[in-house]
């Protein structure tokens, strides 16, 4: 296994308040990662700064071999690095197509073209049209994004991000309010993709199902600290997981 | 520059300051709480001058009492204003809200054409004001004294009602989060009105303070309100304190850049408006 | 010159010929009977509105006093009046705006940028204005001398009497030896004060230049001004700024004492109705200290002739306001007008053009002469120190009044 | 049958945009034919036009409140009149203040895209006020207050290949019309181009945009500096016309026509600035034939309007208008 992205020492800070203490992790080559733990233990915050919609305050960030701590964040998604909002975050008055467009645009360096066409461009058409079916949007098509219901909005994001065609893709909560048939959809959507497209994925979920259903490799978080990390099978029986999850039941 | 104009136009900055601090304050509660840009806001500086001529002269009223009445009718314009047109656009984009306000300096600038006429109204100088006192051997208007004093009591004024009354308490937290606020059971649209009208009252204040000294016309809703703005974004917009610095800034600027560069007076205000965005983006002490 | 105007504006009607046969409601071909249409434009919005408003007055003050005297060979006089906002896009489409209403002549027009802008456009529209306002002396100098531009005129005073009247005023008197200079900072201010103090300087060596400072269009707030030159001990003060900001400058420089040092401050422009109505009250308390000295293209207490009190007496009668000079200047030329066309029988632009090239016209500002060779009125106007006495005018007023003949302070061709 | 309508909608949009168009194009070829007054205020409408659908590229397309427009149109303006007034090229004047607008706008953007909102808006006007008291102050090359006057309505002359005289007003007419239309059509594909997708993107959301990986930064200044070339275009075309250039089109007030005129239009549709620029003119038209107070009567519709029919009158059409009709159809259809 090789590892794909390594964060080395990595720590956030607001104000007096530590986030993100000293961080390190390893993300291997197309093996599917959860992050878990409960609320304000640092998640959300550490994939902002591994994509680099925050600043780390001290650290190293290595993305297959090329250090990408101060890199901008399209920068890093050039390099394969992409993302979903645990906010729904789409191009609200765009229609379905054109939100898919414009990252197949981005990717080929054709979103400056200004006399161009984005619909008439064959390319971008074709990668548009299996991206639909991929996320099973293609009859809302010509909606616009902010018509759809909540579940399709997410779908929609996911496919976004997958759109970069990264190499690794983080996805904040792609569950959350979604039902039991989207969900499935979305995780027979992020399997097919780690098959074909050796993506590999980085997903933050609440869902334990989800989580113990769809990971190869767990890590838990607490107090913006890595608690431990494993199999499934090892982390739902990991009493220290048990403990910082009092209350919340883990699993079934 | 000598010590001694370095005090005297300093004295002379400090008064100039004060005119916009009162303005500025206004502009930025009301833009703080309600998160609206009132281009209006120099009009009412206008319209409070044109009250307080009337009060003063016309009704012949004391100086004092003309000076309250006419900061009054401002709040009351004010009021107008933000109940029966602003409230009804708070949820749609900026350039609306500016619009909206422009509109009401187009119908200002002819009302005061229509009331008082196009000539230039000035009042007699009140006697008690009317004198000047010696600083660094030269003589000095009491009547600047007399505004820097009113400006320093309104700061003090603010600073008590913001932050020793609940009113005050209630206004800096709607200020910081609405949905908070009004989850904490506050009134939004009656704090609205209440604001709205206040810092219209500052405005006109600050116009009826100026009446004796400057000549009300009905174009200087619109030559006042760009410093102003200036005085509010170098401050951070929504933030009283930097209002007040920011007004310092201008109004000493003025006074000194007349000695120092004598040819780019205007230039200067706007390059350092454009200065401090870029550095600080949300203004010196940051704004929201 | 005339030769060329006139075949520019053969081209003209060509070109627009078929426009014109379709443009019927824009653009009527005067018949005997119709009315003699005069175009008049000023600013009658935000802080100068006053002056406007003055030129209307004056304008429609002429009109009626024609028409009761049986109106222009016989034609009545009818005017049209625009807000020109002091902008030049502004003033150009009124201007085209009263080509399309088929006036015959224009006058008006108060900014020096805006006269400047419409001068070199009169010929295309094959229009003449008289000017009854706008000082910069480039409009006849540069303009009518120079490029040759015919159908400009002007009726009242270019900045000369403000800037080198007092200069007269003053050389002998051996006070003054320290003077500064409190611009608007434009070329109005920029040259008045240019001309002040080299003319001065011509007289008086000896007088040195202590201080100046520049202030923007819209000063609300002139104390840093006043403050910084009265550091430096001026015996005269010259200032520029006009309409309010003279106002509440004049309040501001009494509020820092400032009269209590000087000898003289030289108010361009001070003689301004709206000036002296405005700083009334303080002339009236001795604010002044009867160092205030001020000028204008016109004021209603000079001269003293019956023409002119009749004038000020049907005027004030009419308006409720006595006549500022922009009214006056007004008043006269649609007068100049008049007299021009019927000098010639005709109100066709080329041949009133000859007839107002010399023209010489009694006016209750008194005589003025058009001088041929850069269409200027040339006329008469006195100085004088203000003064504020109930019995002879509600408002203050000039007395003391120092008069020159206009030969003296006038700039004359070839203007080197 | 959800796509049915929608396509019929499509259809029955365009084709009165069509019909609309085709209208309008045909009046403003005929519109010399009502004299010279006519043609001067249509020229000045068209103007406006093109200076306002630059701002709406930015405000509705962008999502930037720019207050510092006219700079722009004022560079465009004095660089072309300076040029004429040293040669007589129209052609010259033209591209020569164009490129200069979009010059100081790249550096200004460059300056300003960093910043959104209120911000963005203060900014912009502080620039803008910057470029104005330049204007202003340095008189031996802009003349001051005075402007610069007498400049020449240039012969449009590209050697060896035509030479046009433009003193004629209605022939320079037709060549504003050209230009106008041209700068507005190539607008008008940007907004349609990916170019403009990645606009409308950042407008709906900043970091999605930066997320998927493109500079936001980057694209605001181009949508910045097109605009600012735009205003630049519509001030070469105003100063020959008025064959005069003042610091008054440099002025904050002149940076708020646009606004004015695309709110009146219609803001997020692309022909609202267009519509609106002639409303502007045509109301206050009107307006100074029955008052004085103008300002006051222009206030009162400004108010009216963003009270009363806010989307401005384009999209009060498309969603008032066009229902109507689309159930005529089906009715019609059913």
């Amino acid at each position: 296994m090789v590892a794909l992205f390594h964060a080395q020492g990595v720590r956030k800070t607001f104000g007096e308040f530590v986030a993100i203490n000293d961080v390190d992790m390893m993300l291997e080559k197309v093996v599917l990662t959860s992050i878990i733990g409960p609320n304000g233990a640092g998640k959300t915050t550490l994939i902002n700064l591994f994509t680099g919609k925050l600043p780390c305050d001290s650290g190293r960030l290595v993305f297959d071999g090329t250090d990408i701590t101060g890199l901008t964040p399209h920068q890093r998604v050039h390099l394969g690095i992409s993302r979903s909002f645990q906010v729904t975050n789409i191009l609200q008055q765009m229609t379905v197509a054109q939100n898919l467009q414009l990252p197949v645009l981005a990717r080929l360096g054709r979103a400056g073209r200004p006399f161009a066409r984005p619909d008439r461009d064959p390319d971008v058409r074709a990668e548009v049209e299996s991206l639909l079916s991929d996320i099973g949007l293609a009859k809302a098509r010509d909606v616009r994004a902010k018509a759809l219901p909540h579940g399709d909005q997410r779908l929609l994001e996911i496919g976004m991000a997958i759109a970069c065609r990264p190499r690794l893709c983080f996805l904040d909560e792609p569950c959350s309010g979604m039902n039991p048939g989207e969900r499935a959809q979305v995780q027979e959507l992020i399997r097919k993709l780690t098959k074909l497209r050796d993506v590999t994925f980085v997903i933050i979920e609440h869902d334990m199902d989800v989580v113990f259903a769809l990971s190869d490799r767990v890590i838990v978080m607490h107090q913006g600290k890595v608690l431990t990390e494993g199999k499934p099978e090892a982390i739902r029986n990991h009493a220290g997981v048990k403990e910082i999850y009092l209350g919340e039941e883990v699993g079934d | 520059m000598t010590f001694e104009a370095l005090v005297y136009q300093g004295l002379i900055g400090l008064s100039l300051a004060m005119y916009l601090w009162l303005l500025a304050a206004g502009l930025t509660i009301a833009f703080g709480v309600l998160g609206v840009v009132n281009f209006a806001h120099g009009s009412l500086y206008m319209l409070g001058g044109y009250f307080a001529f009337t009060f003063y002269l016309t009704l012949q009223m004391n100086f004092w009492l003309s000076l309250l009445l006419a900061a009054v009718s401002g709040g009351v314009i004010g009021l107008i204003m933000e109940r029966f047109f602003l409230r009804f656009i708070y949820h749609l984009d900026l350039a609306y809200q500016i619009l909206l306000t422009f509109g009401f300096v187009l119908i200002f600038a002819d009302a005061a054409r229509i009331f008082w006429g196009g000539i230039p109204l000035i009042p007699p100088m009140p006697e008690i004001l009317d004198s000047t006192v010696s600083i660094v051997g030269r003589p000095f208007p009491v009547y600047n004294l007399f505004v820097i004093f009113v400006g320093i009591a309104v700061s003090a004024l603010l600073w008590l009602l913001l932050d020793k009354t609940s009113w005050g308490e209630t206004v800096r937290a709607s200020a910081s989060d609405r949905e908070m606020a009004s989850a904490l059971g506050v009134n939004i649209p009656r704090l609205f009105t209440v604001v709205f009208s206040f810092a219209a009252m500052l405005a006109a204040l600050s116009g009826a303070l100026g009446t004796p000294v400057r000549a009300m016309t009905p174009g200087i809703g619109t030559s006042v309100i760009i410093d102003v703005f200036i005085v509010t974004v170098i401050g951070g917009l929504g933030n009283l304190p930097g209002a007040f610095v920011g007004a310092l800034i201008i109004g000493l600027m003025k006074a000194y850049g007349v000695l120092l560069f004598p040819d780019a007076d205007l230039f200067m205000t706007y390059l350092i408006m454009a200065l401090v965005l870029l550095f600080r983006p949300k203004g010196l002490l940051g704004g929201r | 010159m005339a030769s060329k105007s006139a075949f520019n504006r053969r081209q003209f009607l060509k070109a627009t010929a078929g426009g014109v046969a379709l443009a019927a409601p824009f653009i009527q071909p005067a018949q005997a009977q119709d009315p003699i249409k005069i175009g008049a434009q000023g600013v009658s919005s935000g802080s100068h509105a006053d002056y406007g408003r003055q030129i209307q007055m004056g304008a429609r003050f002429a009109a009626e006093d024609i028409n009761a005297k049986g109106g222009i060979m016989g034609r009545k006089v009818e005017v049209l009046y625009r807000d020109d906002e002091l902008i030049n896009d502004v003033a150009l489409k009124n201007a085209r705006f009263f080509k399309a209403q088929g006036v015959n002549f224009m006058v008006g027009t108060d900014s020096s940028g805006v006269c400047l802008a419409l001068g070199p456009v009169l010929p295309e529209l094959d229009l003449i204005q008289v000017f009854t306002h706008a000082a910069t002396e480039k409009l006849t100098e540069d303009l009518v001398f120079k490029k040759g531009i015919k159908h400009i005129f002007r009726g009242s005073v270019p900045v000369y009497q403000d800037a080198i009247l007092p200069a007269l005023v003053f050389k002998d008197n051996k006070d003054i030896k320290r003077i500064a200079n409190l611009g608007a900072d434009y070329e109005y201010g920029r040259t008045s004060w240019a001309m002040f103090h080299t003319t001065l300087k011509k007289f008086r060596p000896d007088v040195e230049i202590v201080g100046e400072t520049w202030a923007p269009f819209f000063t609300a707030d002139f104390t840093p001004h006043i403050s910084a030159l009265a550091a430096k001990k001026p015996d005269l003060i010259f200032a520029t700024p006009w309409a309010g900001e003279a106002v509440l400058m004049l309040r501001q420089a009494t509020t820092l004492g400032v009269f209590n040092d000087i000898r003289v401050w030289w108010q361009c422009m001070g003689g301004s109705v709206d000036v002296l109505e405005g700083i009334s009250r303080d002339v009236a308390t001795g604010k002044f200290k009867d160092k205030l000295w001020a000028t204008a293209r016109y004021i209603w207490n000079w001269p003293n002739t019956p023409e002119n009190k009749a004038f000020v007496g049907s005027f004030s009668e009419r308006w409720g306001r006595l006549p500022n000079y922009s009214a006056e200047c007004t008043y006269s030329a649609i007068f100049a007008l008049k007299a021009a066309a019927e000098k010639v029988d005709s109100v066709k632009t080329a041949d009133v053009i000859k007839a107002l090239e010399g023209l010489e016209l009694s006016t209750p500002a008194g005589k003025r002469v058009y001088r041929p060779e850069d269409h200027q009125a040339v006329y008469n106007v006195p100085a004088g120190r203000v003064t504020y006495n109930k019995e002879v005018a509600p408002i203050a007023y000039l007395t003391d009044l120092k008069v020159f003949p206009a030969s003296d302070y006038f700039r004359n061709p070839p203007f080197n | 049958m959800k796509s049915w309508t929608a396509l019929t909608k499509a259809g029955l949009q365009t084709r009165l945009a069509a019909a609309a168009g085709a209208a309008l194009a045909v009046a403003l070829l005929i519109i010399p034919l009502f004299g010279d007054y006519v043609i001067w205020l249509t020229a000045n409408m068209l103007i406006l036009a093109l200076f306002a659908v630059g701002f709406n590229l930015l405000f509705s397309f962008t999502g930037l409140l720019s207050f510092g427009q006219a700079a722009f149109f004022a560079v465009g303006g004095y660089v072309c009149a300076l040029i004429l007034l040293a040669v007589p090229s129209l052609l010259l004047g033209v591209v020569g203040g164009v490129v200069a607008a979009g010059v100081v706008a790249l550096i200004i953007g460059f300056l300003c895209v960093r910043h959104t909102e209120i911000y963005f808006a203060m900014l912009t006007l502080a620039f803008g006020m910057m470029i104005h008291s330049i204007i202003w102050k340095w008189r031996a090359v802009t003349g001051g207050d005075d402007g610069l006057v007498g400049v020449p309505r240039a012969p449009l002359e590209i050697p060896g290949l035509l030479s046009i005289d433009m003193a004629d007003l209605e022939r320079y007419y037709y060549f504003v019309l050209l230009l106008v239309v041209l700068g507005i059509f190539a607008i008008w594909r940007v907004v349609r181009s990916s170019l403009g997708l990645t606009l409308q993107g950042i407008r709906d959301s900043e970091s999605r945009v930066t997320f998927i990986g493109l500079s936001v930064m980057k694209y605001r200044l181009i949508a910045f500096t097109i605009a600012g070339l735009a205003s630049g275009l519509a001030g070469a075309l105003m100063v020959p016309l008025g064959r005069s250039a003042s610091p008054a089109i440099a002025n904050w007030t002149f940076s708020a026509e646009p606004v004015i005129a695309t709110m009146l239009g219609g803001a997020f549709t692309f022909a609202g600035p267009i519509v609106g620029s002639f409303l502007f003119y045509i109301i206050k038209e009107i307006v100074v034939i029955f008052t004085g107070y103008w300002m006051m009567t222009l206030g009162i519709i400004v108010l009216a309007m963003v009270l009363g029919f806010r989307g401005g009158v384009v999209s009060v059409i498309q969603r008032q208008l066009l229902p109507l009709l689309e159930r005529r159809r089906n009715d019609l259809g059913g």
